[in-house]
């Protein structure tokens, strides 16, 4: 039979995931400490090894993402190009991620540049990729040069940003052009 | 006497009170040891009234307790003396509270939970990444045709304006007499009185033509403030 | 070592676990079975079969929700209270919400049976949902016939008052082993 502490923790386990799977947005330890009724930090991040080692094994398609204090389920990169149809929402707002593409193509590029692309309102995406750690800003002159990050390669599972170059050959067929269109 | 009025009442009171506040609150300017049935059995119908007027759903033991009032008033009509109104209350007391027993437990459904909504949202793919860089690259070579078809559209206006051509002088003569006509008897006269239609087309054309015969040294033009109206002499006038 | 057929099924099973997770809305077994490359509903079921059984033990806050041959992941009803705030749009106070479960379980249903079950505070709610466009009423003999309106099924994401029913969580069917079969 289980003890009363093994119940206690298959609870805390179970609110934890319930959570996690609920949540829209990345979970902070403290904000899950509080669901799971004022427990300890640490006690949340053994919580949340437990669940992340769990999941790393092959047959689960989620995993646990950790990053700065906050935790997140994200379907592994290996499935999914396989199952983003069903989602109709994506975590990067499109017009967001165009400006990021092109940032990616011409990285390192100035934010003058990047302007004259894609008009005023890519001001306020650099501010968004920034705030994402996806992009980062140095002084430039009177502008600013923009480069991706190590974050921006594991988001997208690459090594380099030659890679990104490599896999982003531009097509030219017709049918691409509906496609963008989506 | 005055009279308790619903309208005054808050409607969470209302909805909330039981069968005996209802009746407390009707009752509140009356002595208690001489209760005017007649003017309760009244009050009461005025109230379930005002309940129906607010289209609020009228539990029957309110009914019942309005019926019941309704009979002790005509008890009491008709020759009351015989009767006992102790009696009439005790029964009034146990009907409604048999009634109400039944209206207090309401039949707790199963319950239910409506679905807790979910917005997954999944992280963004390689693929997302190159169709957004062709989409932006699309939308930026458009932006970049458009700005070449706007400068295009403006040679083309600027064309419309090309001097030389019988028109024009023709046009710059009649515009002249037009000036001369208006001036008769006045010093000056407004640009804006050479306007016909007065949209930007005619307004921006008559003040090429207006430059034109000023550079010829048929008028002058001159503005009393900045950016005011344009204000026209024949030449030598001043 | 494992056998090359237990990493297919591993693979599988992350698939069919990552398809869930992206979903918000029940899936299809033809459509799981079109997602790990037209398999078998057979297989499917298999799969089906393990994941919730998975699932279903403790430890876990996420369970797998069966009908009709669809499949949805949820949060299980003794952890809902605790992180239902994380959802979306969890800005209707909890009654009214459970009045407005009434209503939907019951379209169309009158004022007086919703009074029956919910009690007198149902008049409240009537009104609060009516306000929120939720709910629409209509004269009835003497009570008002109660229906929910297409915003309703906006808000939730719904496509139609029968997908409803799908989510609709009976309290009892969670230990239920059998209905989840059906």
């Amino acid at each position: 039979m289980q003890s009363q502490e093994d119940q206690g923790k298959d609870r805390d386990k179970g609110l934890l995931e319930a959570a996690l799977f609920l949540a829209a947005k990345p979970l902070s330890r403290t904000k899950v400490a509080k669901i799971l009724g004022d427990v300890s930090l640490t006690y949340v991040d053994c919580l949340l090894d437990e669940l992340q080692e769990g999941l790393a094994a092959p047959g689960h398609g989620v995993k646990l993402h950790r990053e700065e204090g906050k935790a997140l389920l994200q379907v592994k990169h290996g499935y999914i190009d396989a199952v983003a149809h069903l989602a109709p929402h994506q975590d990067i707002p499109r017009p967001v991620l165009r400006s990021l593409a092109v940032i990616a193509y011409n990285h390192p590029m100035t934010q003058a540049d990047l302007v004259k692309a894609r008009g005023n309102k890519a001001y306020g995406h650099v501010q968004e990729l920034i705030e994402r750690g996806l992009v980062r800003a140095k002084e430039h002159g009177r502008t600013l040069l923009l480069h991706v990050t190590d974050e921006f390669l594991r988001y997208f599972g690459l090594s380099s940003i030659e890679e990104f170059r490599f896999h982003i050959e531009l097509p030219s067929s017709e049918n691409e052009a509906d496609k963008m269109n989506r | 006497m005055e009279q308790i009025r619903i309208a005054e009442v808050p409607i969470d009171e209302l909805m909330t009170e039981s069968w005996e506040g209802t009746l407390e609150r009707l009752t509140a300017d009356m002595d208690p040891w001489d209760i005017d049935i007649a003017e309760l059995a009244q009050r009461y119908r005025q109230y379930l009234d005002a309940l129906r007027e607010l289209r609020f759903e009228i539990p029957g033991r309110m009914v019942l307790t309005c019926s019941i009032l309704l009979r002790m008033k005509s008890d009491d009509l008709l020759a009351a003396c015989s009767t006992d109104q102790s009696d009439l209350i005790e029964e009034l007391e146990e009907v409604v509270e048999e009634t109400a027993a039944e209206w207090d437990e309401p039949i707790e459904p199963e319950e239910f939970s409506l679905p807790l909504l979910r917005r997954p949202r999944r992280q963004v793919t390689l693929e997302d990444l190159r169709l957004a860089l062709t989409a932006a690259m699309t939308v930026s070579r458009r932006r970049a045709e458009r700005l070449i078809d706007r400068m295009k559209d403006d040679e083309d206006e600027f064309s419309f304006f090309q001097i030389g051509g019988e028109d024009f002088a023709d046009r710059l003569r009649l515009l002249f007499a037009k000036i001369k006509k208006l001036l008769s008897g006045r010093r000056v006269v407004s640009f804006f009185r050479l306007l016909e239609r007065g949209d930007k087309e005619e307004r921006i054309r008559r003040f090429f033509e207006v430059l034109l015969l000023a550079a010829q040294g048929e008028i002058d033009c001159y503005q009393e403030e900045f950016l005011g109206d344009i204000l026209i002499t024949l030449e030598g006038e001043d």
